[in-house]
């Protein structure tokens, strides 16, 4: 990974709610410029442990270290500022704003015109269907529009870091995959790492650079997505996900 | 000032006493038989009236230490602007029989129970049960004939007195009953009230007025008596919890408009305070309400009215005559007033006055029932109220309870060197069906 | 004193009882069906107004023929005239009717104030089924609203501001202790009211009825009409309140549309919040609280209590009343927020028992 | 022309003020539930201590000075309405929402609330002597012209439609245009994701109650400066207000619109029906919310539906 730090870094991080522990001493990387995506069977805590590095669940041990700081304490509002972003699972858009207003309020902390105008820019160029909707009430999108813009708004403070919380639950499979299809383009054209939880784990597996399977609140087993793939204890793991 | 009061109310009470001593006396003859031995002619010295008291306190009644006075009154829903002011008139009264009390060194006080009856009937019943559960035998209150016919039932049942310091609709008349009434009921005012307006050359009125017992009620009085009369009424009845009149005062101009707003046009304007406020304020700025001749009831003579200049001036400028039901000014009209002011910060309003003598009569029947039992007390009650001048004059009952006096003084809005004030100008004579004016 | 005490616990629980059943009936439509009835003081008005009317004008027809007298009305009905009200003052003293009479119309206007609740109840669900959440709340208040004012400034049917008081109660006409008697009676209503309602709630149709407060699409999913269940919700639900009316006019013997404004909904919905929303036993326990909180924060109460307030503060009373309430809502929403007894699936031991007794029958 | 035609005016232009005070009381109302999902029945509270706040004025400043004291009065009463509005949402509606209370819990604390402001300010008024149960701004308003001695406009009518209108554009023009209304609209749209997005949800909650307290009061003070104003005079037109801000469509437009159709339905309805039919004035807050029943019923959203204001619809 070079001698560079990577972008995020997670030392014993034990999170859950109130003092409910749900993650257990998770450690877990994401290097610059990476897609790591993060499997595991229903209930295991990917989607804690993704709120726990951002700050929404609680923080019960451990540290959370972005491009080499600790940001453990951080309130999610001040790790937004300094380039780190999440789209949660659910409710991740202002359905009673309009597209534009969404990608605006995206960008809330960006108090250069100028930039706002070029992040809209690149999120139109990467999903280019939000493009004609500008002015339609969020909450008017079809499922699969409201994730696109849901990950548009993450991208229009130009963050370093993408946190992606199942983004295509309870799409139909054919859409969700076309969306997971262009969250590379996401990479490419924003330049940005990317940490995703997903349950169409083969093929997250496929597109991420690298993989962690987290069973219970604890990682399993890490390696690059095709590695982990091939491994024959998690095969029945993966195709119990992906039904 | 606190010697007057005193004396006032020994004086009062000395009457009362008197006229109990006759009424022991001739029991069996005509009840309502003036009182032999009252002192009215010649001033009794403060001393030997209060030997007196002292001595009858002393001879031992049946009288509890702590002597309740149920006060039925609204103090919001309605009556959150008047209603604490008439609870004030009772309180006052309460508080100069206790210094009284505690001059002649009676054991025992006069505790004012006090409870707010939201201006509902229904609630007026839960506060009433609860006072009769509580061993209350006389109450000063409700205010509102609704309420007291709601209670009516009730306290005939359970045998308590009550005493409404405000009611005057037809609803709550009942012949030999334990309601008391204060205030003269309605059936007198207002036929008097169209008399004097025909007798002044007004042969069209329009009517503006409350549309509740006691508005509704005068406005149909008025307007019956002046139909009979040959002459020609509107009405306009309006909701005194809307937030606004405006509307009301609008169809008033256009039917005075209608009338012709001619020297045989006028208005009769039947309101309470906010009410009245407002009604007057928004017709001192139409031109027609400016040209005809304004009469009003009792509850326009109220210090506030004549407070605000521009009300002032107008009620002056349309030559407002108002009614109200009292003989002359007396001297205990001034006392209170004095009190009043001296306890409260500000002159009392129209039904405070006869809150204050409900409250006096109610306590007066207790001496002179001699115990505290509500069948007792509805007993000396009318004979109590007969020879009683409280600040509203005299208090002589009907038939059915209520206050029977039947002359009305007549008053107007005159300039002073300070404002503006409201003068006696004259009096309505029932007997006579005249106004004597008392200059020319 | 022990006098005094039972008097006010007299009072106590016939308001009680009466404020139980609107709760009741509340939370059946808000609690269990997630319908906002905010009109929920016209039902019992309407309850009121049927059972006053009703119960005078029958009584006074009777009454005035075994009298002799003739009542002539002009513009009003002639239980709003004084010679009625003395007509009913002699029916009560004067033996001028049986008990049995008077309680066959006492009865007979009980099931009208019912059934005229519950029309009103079917008509109200016109808009039940067009609006949701608060613009609904405020078209049933708005039509509260519109119903009282009318009836207040309109002498039919309950004598307009007047009111009409002095309806003879079957309890005075039999000799008995008429508070007494009604507080009895008012349990019991209650009793019986609460036994339906929480069969009613725990039934198949009490199911659906969540389902459709839950999930409207799903609960169509499964078969259910989410308009005909509302319908009957609000029917029955408004059946309840014009019961609740027709005890609060036995027990006052008057009837005055003042006394049906929107506080007094507010009353009862406040009852359900603190009592706890979806429990029928919760709703019990709120309107326990709200009636003691509004009879016992009285002078008298208190002093019947051997509390004797300082004069000072018996003079505020009147406004501390309501100042308390308002923090008691307040206290017991930021502490308690699901209500004193939160919803649950009921199977408290006296249903059971209750159950098990109704069920051998 | 004859009084009729008069008469009709008069109804016409006191309709005009009448709602328009309607509408500028359902402004704040509108606000709060926007940003807030509360349906706030405290509002009635905030308009009358804000109309007692700017009489208090007149114990600073010398009534002669009426320019002064105008000023004075809206001072007084906004920065009161401010603040007691405020006070409200932090010791009892943000808790309640942290909590995830749901509407009709908020709504019935908003009674609580209520319940506690008009009782202690009645219960003072009572208690201090009574001259405060009735209060009245020192400066009254004047006739500006007048038609036929009958139907005039005055200071008041200017005061409440300039201020209803000017109000409800700017707030819209807020909400619409501007960094801070936009993230009024999304803290009220998704609280969770606005606080991600860097929006300070705290203090855009703090802001909207502070501005709709003072826009409450400053109808209170227009209030005041038309009609005599007493501790329940707040509570009295409430459901008035609920009722514009309904009719409305919870939109800063259709407020305006509604206020303004529920104050011409009752004043101008209400006099044709007592003048031609003689059916008594008392009916006439019947024919407003019979006005708001039907026009709910045939748009169940209100007059205007909110989105229909910021954008085009999907087509």
């Amino acid at each position: 990974m070079g001698s560079a730090p990577p972008v995020l870094e997670t030392l014993g991080l034990t999170g859950g709610y109130g003092k409910n522990v749900i993650v257990e001493g998770v450690n877990i990387s994401v290097g610059e410029g990476e897609v790591v995506a993060l499997v595991g069977p229903n209930g295991s805590g990917k989607s804690t442990l993704l709120k726990s590095i951002y700050g929404v669940a609680t923080v019960l041990g451990g540290r959370v270290l972005f491009r080499g700081s600790d940001v453990t304490k951080l309130p999610p509002e001040r790790k937004t500022a300094i380039g780190m972003n999440y789209v949660p699972q659910t409710e991740n858009i202002f359905p009673d704003l309009t597209v534009r207003e969404n990608l605006e309020m995206g960008a809330y902390l960006v108090r250069d015109e100028s930039l706002v105008r070029d992040s809209m820019e690149t999120v139109f160029s990467i999903f280019p269907q939000l493009r004609g909707f500008q002015n339609v009430l969020a909450g008017s999108l079809s499922g699969g529009q409201q994730r696109m813009l849901a990950v548009g708004r993450a991208l229009m403070t130009r963050p370093k870091l993408l946190l992606l919380d199942e983004p295509t639950a309870g799409l139909a499979p054919k859409i969700a995959l076309e969306l997971l299809d262009l969250l590379v383009n996401v990479r490419e054209e924003a330049g940005v790492s990317i940490l995703i939880v997903e349950q169409h784990a083969r093929r997250a597996l496929e597109l991420a650079d690298r993989g962690y399977v987290l069973v219970s609140g604890r990682i399993a087993a890490e390696g690059d997505g095709k590695s982990l793939l091939a491994r024959e204890d998690l095969q029945k793991l993966f195709l119990g996900i992906t039904g | 000032m606190a010697l007057d009061a005193r004396f006032l109310g020994v004086l009062v009470v000395a009457i009362v006493i008197a006229a109990l001593a006759g009424f022991m006396a001739g029991r069996a003859a005509a009840p309502e038989a003036p009182a032999p031995e009252a002192p009215a002619e010649g001033t009794p010295t403060v001393t030997t009236v209060t030997e007196t008291v002292t001595k009858y306190i002393r001879e031992g009644t049946a009288l509890p230490e702590e002597i309740q006075i149920g006060l039925a009154i609204a103090v919001s829903g309605g009556y959150a602007v008047d209603g604490p002011r008439r609870l004030n008139g009772a309180l006052l009264a309460i508080k100069e029989m206790n210094e009284l009390l505690e001059r002649v060194g009676a054991p025992f006080r006069f505790v004012p129970v006090h409870e707010d009856t939201r201006a509902s009937p229904e609630e007026a019943v839960n506060v009433i049960n609860r006072f009769i559960s509580q061993g209350i035998q006389v109450v000063v209150g409700p205010l509102s004939t609704s309420e007291t016919a709601a209670v009516l039932p009730i306290v005939n049942r359970e045998k308590v007195v009550v005493i409404s310091p405000s009611s005057t609709g037809q609803a709550a008349a009942q012949p030999d009953d334990y309601v008391f009434r204060a205030p003269p009921p309605d059936t007198r005012q207002g036929p008097a009230l169209a008399q004097i307006i025909k007798s002044l050359g007004y042969e069209k009125l329009v009517i503006i007025a409350r549309n509740d017992d006691y508005g509704k009620g005068l406005a149909n009085l008025v307007a019956d008596t002046l139909k009979q009369l040959g002459g020609s009424v509107e009405m306009i009845l309006y909701d005194p919890n809307k937030p606004d009149l405006t509307a009301e005062v609008n169809t008033l101009a256009v039917k005075v408009q209608d009338f012709g707003a001619d020297e045989k046009t006028a208005v009769l304007i039947i309101a309470f305070d906010t009410d009245g406020l407002q009604i007057l304020e928004k017709a001192s700025k139409i031109d027609v309400l400016n040209k005809v001749r304004w009469f009003g009831p009792d509850a326009l003579g109220r210090k506030t009215f004549v407070e605000r200049e521009d009300i002032a001036r107008f009620l002056l400028g349309v030559n407002f005559l108002g009614t109200k039901p009292a003989i002359a000014r007396n001297p205990v009209t001034e006392q209170f007033e004095k009190a009043y002011r001296e306890e409260y910060g500000e002159d009392p309003t129209p039904y405070a006055y006869y809150a204050y003598d409900a409250a006096w009569l109610a306590m007066l029947s207790v001496l002179a029932a001699g115990k505290y039992d509500g069948e007792a007390i509805k007993n000396v009650l009318p004979v109590v109220a007969f020879h009683f001048i409280g600040a509203t004059g005299h208090k002589i009952l009907d038939e059915n309870g209520d206050a029977a006096v039947a002359d009305y003084t007549l008053f107007a809005v005159v300039q002073t060197p300070d404002g503006f004030d409201f003068k006696d100008v004259g009096v309505w004579r029932s007997a006579t069906e005249q106004i004597v004016w008392f200059e020319s | 004193m022990v006098e005094a005490v039972s008097g006010i616990l007299v009072q106590y629980l016939i308001l009680f009882a009466a404020y139980a059943i609107m709760s009741l009936s509340f939370n059946m439509e808000y609690g269990f069906g997630g319908i906002p009835n905010f009109g929920k003081v016209l039902f019992v008005g309407l309850g009121a107004y049927t059972f006053g009317a009703l119960a005078a004008w029958i009584t006074l027809g009777i009454g005035t023929s075994r009298l002799g007298l003739e009542i002539v009305a002009e513009d009003e009905p002639a239980y709003c005239t004084g010679t009625a009200k003395y007509v009913f003052s002699q029916i009560v003293e004067g033996g001028v009717m049986t008990p049995l009479e008077i309680t066959g119309i006492t009865l007979l206007a009980v099931v009208a104030a019912i059934a005229v609740g519950a029309v009103g109840g079917v008509v109200a669900s016109y808009p039940a089924v067009r609006l949701r959440g608060d613009f609904l709340a405020i078209t049933l208040l708005a039509m509260g609203e519109i119903v009282r004012l009318i009836v207040y400034n309109s002498p039919w049917p309950v004598c307009a501001f007047d009111g009409l008081s002095g309806i003879p109660s079957p309890f005075s006409v039999m000799g008995l202790e008429h508070n007494i008697s009604v507080a009895v009676v008012s349990l019991a209503t209650l009793a019986a009211v609460y036994i339906f309602v929480s069969r009613a709630t725990n039934s198949p149709w009490g199911r659906a009825l969540k389902a459709v407060r839950d999930n409207e699409i799903a609960a169509m999913v499964y078969g259910y009409n989410p308009a005909r269940i509302r319908l009957q919700a609000l029917a029955v639900g408004s059946g309840l309140a014009g019961l609740a009316g027709a005890l609060l006019v036995i027990y006052s013997g008057n009837v005055n549309a003042i006394s049906f404004k929107p506080d007094k909904t507010f009353e009862v919905i406040a009852a359900v919040m603190l009592g706890g929303s979806a429990n029928n036993l919760g709703a019990l326990l709120g309107a326990a609280i709200v009636a003691g909180l509004l009879v016992f924060l009285n002078v008298s109460s208190l002093r019947a209590l051997g509390i004797d307030l300082p004069a000072s503060v018996g003079q505020a009373l009147p406004y501390m009343k309501f100042t308390i309430i308002g923090l008691t809502i307040i206290l017991v929403l930021l502490y308690r927020p699901q209500g004193v007894l939160p919803e649950k699936p009921l199977k408290t031991p006296l249903i059971e028992w209750l159950k098990r007794k109704l069920g051998r029958k | 022309m004859s009084a009729v035609l008069y008469g009709v005016l008069a109804a016409f232009f006191n309709g005009l003020l009448v709602g328009s005070l309607y509408g500028l009381m359902a402004l704040g109302l509108t606000l709060i539930y926007r940003v807030t999902k509360i349906p706030n029945f405290a509002f009635a509270e905030y308009i009358t201590y804000g109309a007692y706040a700017a009489v208090a004025a007149s114990f600073v400043i010398d009534p002669v000075n009426s320019a002064a004291l105008l000023v004075a009065g809206i001072l007084f009463a906004t920065s009161a309405g401010a603040v007691i509005a405020l006070a409200s949402d932090e010791l009892v509606f943000k808790p309640l929402w942290r909590r995830g209370s749901e509407v009709l819990q908020l709504l019935v604390a908003s009674i609580g609330v209520g319940l506690v402001l008009r009782y202690s300010l009645l219960g003072a008024a009572a208690l201090t002597g009574g001259k405060y149960l009735e209060v009245r701004f020192p400066v009254t308003y004047q006739t500006v012209f007048s038609v036929g001695g009958l139907a005039s406009i005055t200071t008041a009518h200017l005061l409440a439609i300039t201020s209803m209108v000017l109000f409800a554009i700017v707030l819209h023009l807020l909400f619409t245009r501007t960094r801070l209304g936009k993230a009024m609209r999304a803290t009220a749209s998704n609280p969770t994701l606005a606080q991600i997005t860097g929006i300070n949800v705290i203090l855009v909650r703090r802001i909207t109650w502070l501005m709709a307290g003072a826009l409450a009061s400053f109808a209170g003070f227009t209030y005041s400066y038309y009609n005599p104003v007493n501790p329940e005079s707040g509570w009295i037109t409430l459901l008035w207000i609920f009722s514009a801000a309904i009719m409305g469509g919870f939109t800063f437009y259709g407020v305006l619109l509604s206020g303004l159709l529920l104050g011409i339905a009752e004043n101008v309805v209400g006099f044709l029906a007592n003048y031609y039919l003689g059916i008594g004035s008392e009916y006439n807050p019947v024919i407003a919310l019979v006005t708001l029943v039907t026009v709910l019923m045939v748009r169940p959203e209100g007059l205007i539906r909110m989105e229909s204001l910021v954008v085009a619809r999907r087509v």
